[in-house]
């Protein structure tokens, strides 16, 4: 059986401190686009922190939440793109061919997640920033919709190694550039379909939830909600 | 209408053929000024990307699509409507029908451009096409997109073929009374029509099985565009309601559209004697219950959105009806049904002119309407941090204002090479009539004895 | 990188470019013959050092190679290198422990960066004009030199001052070394967030004057008192990591984690409980909590020790701070400080810490003893799950604040004749009231050895460019973050991609060629033989056990990214000095509350830590945790408050002080007191490459001089400004909404 | 004046029209920098890195997939070498560990050519280059358009025993390297579907 790949992340752990979004830049060329753009909502963060204060003041509280993504295994947006740009891996990825992809957009409409990016322009480095550049991982051009593939570049190069040394994958020898960096260690990575992994132990712990599972697309990253203090509490 | 002789019609109709008016000349220029900046505007988005449109996260569709669903719906106008008159046998339809199936040929191939314009590499839109190739990838039949370019593909081909078998004989009729390169032209026109018998049952029944086929592929048009949206999980865009909602919304643009359009062709090249305030008087009735019809759709699908009071939905409700939408939403309302209604309602108020500004607000109305569907929705996704908004730039707009005018240009343009009144159906009416009077006389003689 | 410029300015260059007729210009370059052998599309990972904040994390780089363009020999080519392509954590290193922040891993850019200087640099046109013209190396040092030796006459003309940012290793001996050998020479160490008082309390409290290493994986009770301690402050990968562990690292055991402070910080958004503070009464509210534990006899306050006898009033367990009498003063309920209080004592081992706004206020030494003496209280030091004290390596306190000098320098009292600047901006770290901008001018000769023009090393005479830390040598002994002793060493991750040379060995060869005393201080030709040399020295010391001789030891410790030892040192308290503690509870504002209504809270910039990052591409358009700003700044203001100022989101605001005035975008958040409004420090750069130049303000500008009494900090959170609206702003927001109940259903 | 509209010499002026207009987009075409043709102006600053193309032409001739054939700078045999009895990996060294078959330096070639063959005029250029320091600007010969987005690993083929002349022709038969073998999609679909590995979108485009 395929693996089929997911994250469990603990919002429990979670502190909002953006090493997730900075190592994503860093691993999958994605360019900055400048104030000017940047105004114009046109950032590209594959994985973004999104919060959500509650309450009003002094009984504030806030909630983190990494947002990327969700690698669903029924994604609205595979099947309403016309021409196989975005469509199911056979490891249960959305896999996004950039050289399929003429620009629809429709797959960032169907997305309710609101995780794919689109390149207005082409990207831009100011040299020598470039050299920066990640040679496994293809820099996109105009015209084009990207989004996270769970670092799907350190998977074929961790399955090619594997092979190569003739040996089963290891539980957390792959991970992506998010879940590497997570100074909490609040994500883990891993396959879904091998039960002994530590992401199917999360996955299948009580406290794990979907987002928006109620529209059934059957995501497959786990979120473990913030947690409350169990100690023995005093009046 | 006072029964004319057949030569005076044929006279009559074909003026507008011979001769360019400096009025004519100068609104052409204008319009086609229009339409070249606003080919530019495209090339100057493809040249410098996507980008230069006003489109944004979490908006990826906006003006252009709004203008795809609203051409495509205009496109309803002609062949739906001649095809249910001439089935129906209106005979009122006859002036009408031509003008109408014009505009659906335009607004069709004009709507059919956005899809286009609209992609962020549209250099790769072969992609499209279902075209075998060494990587063995075909297009995915599972995208509305794709039904999309089928539809509309079907739609174009059929409604021309509509549009054209009826001007057949209109080509011959012109053919007969030029000379030169002009004889020559409408000769090949013509297809070699002489007239005979024979040729006209064919005409006849090609004519009606098409009135036939054409209905139903006009509804999966617009039900298809509406499943472009319906189709996808988007707050308020994922219903039921849609498919049939948008025909209506079409076939009502379509009628205003229509009226619009006959009562500018009235005016201007003086067919004050062919189009009659009858025809704006009937058209104004359908135009009256497409608004209702409207107004009940649009009714029923605020009702169970409020009334289901699901979250996500109410977010998007709320930003149309008292949100920053609030504006737009209202004035689609006025445009559609509290200014039309009245108008089309009250006796007195059902003129040419009437129904021309009815039709008028309701052409605005309806492209708000489209707007309404699509930009809220994708602006109030379930995930309140990913909510967004939508400027259009001058790109955009341009390109917008460039269909408009192109829809006039073509439309002038064409006035001046066929007989925008089916001169032949119109004789066959007159025919009909000539020969119902004589009948009444015969039996009254009869009686006589 | 403004879009439409590009398009107008590049059509015109493209087409002379296609006129002529030229191909891509990448093929008209020369290639140069590789320097080093490595296989292409293979990646290879060598261990670094962190040197962007004073936590000093362990890095491996990711390096591959690739096609550069650099000048050999005067030469513009392109040259097959190994090139860093990405930082991470060094899964080895006890501080990190394979773990990286954000900046960190931001830190590639800095040596890509495209305004970093490239070459030596000689100033061109007046000071501050920002002209400089290229120098050959040779020259540059004969410049520095030549300045030097005048000082090393037997009446010299002046001082020679060296600031740097707070050094530790080899290059803090070097470089005290060289100060020592100058008649009347000031090194000191500057950075605007620095741990002085911290370290004050520390020795005061507990003989060590160095910050905390706060076990937290094992606490189950976390008080922190405005200590942002998992974004910015002491250690933060080392302390989120910890933090992890206390909440989901232990099966069934769940510690529970207390923020007391103001404004919501990023650390607080992740608290069980965020309770707002009176800015300064950090201190009150833990005696407040001590009095609660002492009276309730959940602890004796005997436990204190040293600690607690500090504190005035404290064998009389505290009677001024009952919660009831300071309920007011810190604006906390006294069933909540009581509540707290016994929860604390209740959860053991429970741990208390205090850092950023809470020590810069006048009082925050008093505030800084006064957590101290609750942690001893509660019996948290030295103990598992409490604070403990890496073992101190060399840490020479720096006599001599900035402050003191520049108003020395600008009353003429201290005659400085060269400057030498190394990793610090104190023209835009200080406040205007300093003068330090007024002193730079009155200084003859500044040589600063940035690898950017910023604020202050646009005032330089000279610029000799360092090397950026990948590529250089670097060794460092963190104070704080692991209870192991660790002393980290890299050597250089890739080459130089410019014509740059490292600080440290600029200042041997200068020593060398000065000779002298000079000379005889510095044996060492080059930075990485100082760092052998103390290698060694280690080995003698410690390394026995791991290495069979001192080669060896070099090499696993270049190897692993540095030697750390295998036991942890838990650090005893060692009494203490029994420095007098400030008497005076209650903090000091600047200006008339009347007049001035607001407290002013700068904060430390999770992208831009103190503004020295705020240059980096990626830290600007990554959006901050919670306001989700991007490419600019903003002052955070309550709604309430906003209302009656008539201010709405993105409004253009006025804040004035005492001492001047700025302007930034509102941004209305329900996390901070009404009666306090924040900033975040980084952005307003004056001079700091193409991304950060002339972008937002800088709330540093605007404080008062006030420093903490009884250090020479600066007391950067006591200052009060009054607001007022001055038109529209500019608000980039990446987030869409603030809460998840969309705004739009309040209609229903 | 509709009839006049058809007259002969109007369609000469009309011709001219045309004629004119065109000739008007090839200049632009050369002047302008293509953007969003997967080209940015910004392509011509030298400061700037960008997918973009430097012109449209350049965009033009990458959509039909028109490459002008590479012109190296020494002629280097290929069918010597290896009549010599040398391996491909004995230079192209690490394509059987990674993605990239390495392109031999200067100093590699010259360890042999110290002594072997140093009369001859190509090893002249040779050494010449080594004497001014500079490494030989070899051309590409096969490769992937980046707009490709195909991420091809060498090794993974090796060690499956797919043997170099597959793909690159039979090197015994050139002296300088030819792209005698056309790199489509497929082409590699073809070998993939044969010896049955993925054919999955994923496994060579990310």
């Amino acid at each position: 059986m395929s693996h089929q790949w997911g994250m469990a992340i603990d919002l429990d752990r979670c502190t909002g401190c953006e090493a997730c979004v900075v190592a994503c830049h860093a691993e999958n060329n994605i360019s900055t686009v400048g104030e000017e753009q940047a105004e114009l909502r046109r950032a590209k963060h594959w994985i973004r922190v999104e919060r959500y204060y509650e309450g009003e003041f002094p009984d504030v509280t806030v909630k983190f939440m990494p947002v990327f993504c969700q690698q669903c295994d029924a994604a609205p947006c595979e099947p309403v793109c016309p021409t196989f740009a975005s469509y199911h891996t056979s490891e249960g990825l959305n896999g996004q061919v950039y050289n399929r992809c003429i620009g629809t957009r429709y797959c960032a409409n169907a997305c309710p997640y609101v995780v794919r990016y689109f390149n207005f322009y082409n990207p831009v480095w100011d040299k020598p920033l470039h050299l920066q550049l990640n040679p496994d991982v293809s820099v996109r051009e105009v015209g084009v919709m990207e989004k996270c593939t769970f670092c799907v570049q350190r998977i074929k190069a961790g399955e090619i190694q594997a092979e190569a040394e003739k040996r089963e994958l290891k539980d957390g020898a792959i991970q992506p550039a998010c879940v590497q960096s997570c100074p909490t260690r609040a994500m883990v990575f891993g396959d879904l379909s091998d039960p002994e992994s530590e992401v199917s132990r999360l996955a299948h712990s009580g406290r794990s939830t979907k987002l928006l599972g109620e529209l059934g697309t059957r995501p497959k990253v786990n979120y473990l909600p913030r947690d409350s203090w169990h100690g023995n509490e005093i009046s | 209408m006072a029964t004319k002789s057949a030569e005076q019609i044929t006279i009559d109709l074909l003026r507008p053929l011979s001769g360019i008016s400096g009025r004519w000349a100068f609104a052409v220029a204008i319009l086609g000024g229009v339409v070249v900046a606003a080919l530019s505007a495209f090339g100057y988005q493809i040249y410098a990307g996507l980008g230069v449109s006003g489109l944004r996260m979490p908006v990826f569709w906006g003006f252009y699509i709004t203008n795809f669903v609203f051409w495509i719906g205009l496109s309803h106008a002609g062949t739906l409507i001649s095809a249910i008159l001439r089935l129906a046998n209106a005979t009122w339809r006859r002036p009408v029908t031509r003008c109408a199936e014009v505009i659906t040929v335009f607004a069709l191939s004009i709507g059919a451009t956005f899809p286009l314009i609209h992609l962020g590499r549209p250099w790769l839109a072969f992609f499209l096409f279902p075209y075998p190739s060494e990587r063995g990838i075909w297009p995915n039949i599972r995208s509305p997109l794709l039904w999309d370019f089928f539809a509309i593909n079907t739609y174009l081909i059929s409604s021309v073929t509509f549009l054209l078998l009826p001007m057949v004989p209109d080509f011959a009729l012109v053919r007969d009374r030029a000379e030169g390169m002009k004889k020559k032209i409408y000769g090949v026109l013509a297809l070699g029509w002489t007239g005979t018998p024979k040729q006209w049952h064919r005409l006849e029944t090609a004519m009606h099985i098409m009135a036939i086929a054409v209905i139903p592929v006009a509804v999966s048009v617009h039900s298809i565009v509406s499943w472009d949206f319906a189709m996808a999980p988007v707050p308020m865009w994922h219903s039921t309601i849609f498919a049939p909602y948008f025909v209506a919304g079409a076939i009502f643009s379509g009628i205003a559209a229509l009226i619009l359009a006959m009562a500018l062709l009235r005016k201007f090249l003086h067919l004050e004697e062919y189009l009659l305030p009858i025809h704006f008087e009937n058209l104004g009735k359908l135009l009256l219950v497409m608004s209702l019809l409207w107004f009940y759709f649009v009714f029923a699908e605020r009702l169970t959105a409020w009334y289901g009071n699901e979250s996500s939905e109410m977010a998007v409700f709320w930003t149309t009806q008292h949100g920053s939408y609030s504006p737009l939403f209202w004035t689609m309302v006025c445009c559609n049904f509290l200014i039309p209604f009245p108008i089309l309602a009250i006796k007195k108020l059902r003129t040419i002119t009437g129904t021309a500004i009815a039709s008028f607000t309701v052409v605005i109305g309806m492209w708000l309407e489209r707007f309404l569907i699509i930009v809220p929705s994708l602006s109030h996704k379930y995930l309140t941090y990913s909510w967004g908004t939508y400027r259009p730039t001058w790109v955009e707009i341009t390109i917008t204002a460039g269909t408009f005018c192109a829809m006039a240009l073509l439309y002038m343009i064409f006035s001046k090479i066929v007989p925008i009144i089916s001169i032949w159906e119109l004789k066959a009416g007159q025919h009909l009539k000539t020969q119902a009077v004589r009948l009444v006389v015969r039996s009254s003689e009869a009686g006589a004895d | 990188m403004e879009r439409r410029d590009f398009l107008k300015i590049s059509a015109v260059a493209g087409a002379t470019a296609a006129l002529e007729g030229c191909g891509n210009p990448d093929h008209q370059l020369i290639r140069f013959v590789p320097e080093e052998d490595l296989l292409p599309g293979i990646a290879t990972w060598k261990p670094s050092i962190c040197t962007l904040c004073p936590a000093g994390c362990g890095l491996l780089v990711r390096v591959m190679q690739g096609e550069a363009e650099v000048i050999r020999n005067g030469q513009l080519g392109l040259l097959k290198m190994g090139l860093a392509k990405k930082l991470e954590g060094n899964p080895a290193h006890p501080i990190n422990q394979g773990k990286l922040c954000p900046r960190g891993q931001a830190g590639l850019q800095v040596t890509y960066h495209p305004d970093r200087i490239k070459a030596p640099l000689a100033r061109n046109g007046p000071r501050g004009s920002g002209q400089f013209r290229e120098v050959s190396w040779d020259d540059a040092i004969k410049q520095l030199v030549s300045q030097l030796s005048d000082l090393q006459t037997v009446k010299p003309a002046g001082g020679l001052a060296i600031v740097t940012s707070p050094l530790r290793g080899q290059k803090k001996t070097i470089v005290s070394a060289f100060a020592a050998a100058f008649k009347n020479s000031m090194p000191m160490e500057f950075a605007f967030f620095d741990d002085g008082v911290l370290r004050a309390a520390n020795g005061a409290s507990f003989g060590h004057s160095l910050p905390p290493t706060v076990d937290l994986g094992q606490s189950n009770y976390v008080i922190s008192f405005g200590a942002d301690f998992l974004g910015t402050w002491n250690s933060p990968v080392a302390q989120s990591l910890a933090f992890g562990h206390m909440r989901k690292g232990r099966p069934g055991v769940r510690g529970k984690f207390v923020q007391f402070e103001p404004r919501i910080s990023q650390t607080g958004a992740s608290a069980d409980e965020w309770i707002p503070v009176q800015p300064g009464a950090e201190g009150i509210l833990a005696l407040g909590l001590a009095h609660v534990i002492i009276a309730e006899k959940l602890r004796s306050a005997s436990a204190a020790g040293h600690a607690g006898s500090l504190i005035e009033g404290w064998s009389q367990g505290l009677p001024d701070y009952a919660p009831e009498k300071i309920a007011a003063q810190t604006g906390v309920k006294s069933e909540t400080i009581t509540r707290i209080a016994r929860e604390a004592a209740a959860h053991d081992p429970a741990v208390a810490l205090i850092g950023d706004a809470a020590t810069a206020q006048t009082n925050g030494l008093f505030n800084a003893l006064a957590v101290n003496a609750l942690n001893a209280l509660l019996g948290s030091v030295g103990k598992p799950g409490g604070v403990t004290f890496s073992p101190s390596s060399n840490l020479k306190e720096s006599n001599l604040s900035l402050q003191a000098l520049a108003s020395q320098i600008n009353s003429g009292a201290a005659g400085v004749k060269v400057l030498l600047l190394y990793n610090a901006n104190p023209v835009f770290g200080t406040p205007a009231a300093w003068g330090v901008r007024a002193a730079l001018d009155k200084i003859p000769f500044i040589a600063s050895f940035g690898s950017f023009i910023d604020d202050s090393s646009a005032l330089a005479d000279l610029i000799l460019p360092d090397h950026s830390s990948l590529e250089s040598w670097l060794d460092d002994a963190p104070v704080s973050g692991s209870a192991k002793t660790v002393v980290s060493v890299a050597p250089p991750a890739m080459n130089p991609l410019h014509n740059t040379r490292s600080m440290p060995d600029v200042l041997l060869g200068v020593a060398h060629q000065l000779g002298g005393d000079l000379a005889r201080s510095l044996p060492w030709k080059t930075y990485d033989e100082a760092i052998q040399a103390s290698f060694t020295a280690l080995y003698k010391e410690k390394g026995s056990e791991t290495a069979k001789d001192a080669d060896e030891f070099w090499k696993t410790a270049q190897d692993q990214g540095g030697w750390w030892s295998s036991e942890e040192v838990k650090a005893v308290t060692a009494g203490g000095s029994s420095a007098a503690s400030p008497k005076t509870a209650a903090p000091q504002f600047d200006g008339d509350p009347s007049e001035y209504r607001f407290h002013f809270l700068p904060f430390a910039s999770q992208l831009f830590y103190d503004g020295s990052l705020a240059h980096l591409p990626w830290m600007q358009e990554a959006p901050d945790p919670l306001s989700t700003v991007m490419w600019g700044t903003w002052i955070e203001i309550n709604p309430r408050t906003a209302e009656k100022l008539g201010v709405n989101q993105g409004d253009l605001v006025e804040v004035a002080s005492q001492h001047g005035k700025l302007q930034a975008p509102a941004l209305i958040a329900p996390g901070i007191a009404p009666d306090v409004v924040a900033m975040p420090v980084g952005q307003g750069h004056e001079n700091f490459t193409r991304y950060a130049s002339g972008r937002g303000a800088n709330p540093i500008s605007i404080l008062s001089p006030v420093s903490v009494e009884g250090t020479g900090s600066l007391a950067w959170a006591a200052t009060r400004v009054k607001l007022s609206r001055a038109g529209k702003g500019k608000l980039i927001l990446f987030g869409g909404s603030l809460s998840e109940a969309s705004p739009e259903l309040k209609h229903r | 004046m509709l009839r006049s509209a058809f007259r002969v010499s109007h369609y000469s002026r009309v011709a001219i029209a045309i004629g004119v207009v065109v000739l008007g987009l090839a200049i632009l075409e050369r002047v302008l920098p293509a953007q969003g043709t997967g080209s940015s102006p910004s392509a011509q600053s030298p400061d700037v890195f960008t997918t973009a193309h430097r012109t449209v032409s350049d965009s033009v001739r990458e959509f039909f997939g028109l490459r002008e054939k590479p012109v190296q700078p020494i002629a280097y045999t290929h069918k010597v070498h290896l009549g010599n009895g040398m391996q491909c990996t004995d230079c192209h060294v690490g394509v059987d560990q990674g993605p990239d078959a390495r392109i031999p330096s200067v100093n590699f070639c010259m360890t042999c050519h110290q002594v072997i063959a140093t009369d001859k005029p190509e090893i002249k250029k040779l050494a010449a280059y080594r004497a001014r320091g500079e490494d030989i600007p070899w051309q590409r010969v096969y490769g992937f358009e980046p707009s490709a987005h195909v991420k091809f690993n060498h090794a993974p083929h090796i060690r499956a025993g797919v043997d170099c002349s597959v793909c690159h022709g039979d090197m015994r038969q050139q002296t300088v390297a030819e792209r005698k073998v056309d790199h489509t999609m497929g082409f590699c679909l073809n070998c993939h579907r044969q010896k049955n590995v993925s054919v999955d979108c994923v496994t060579c485009h990310f």
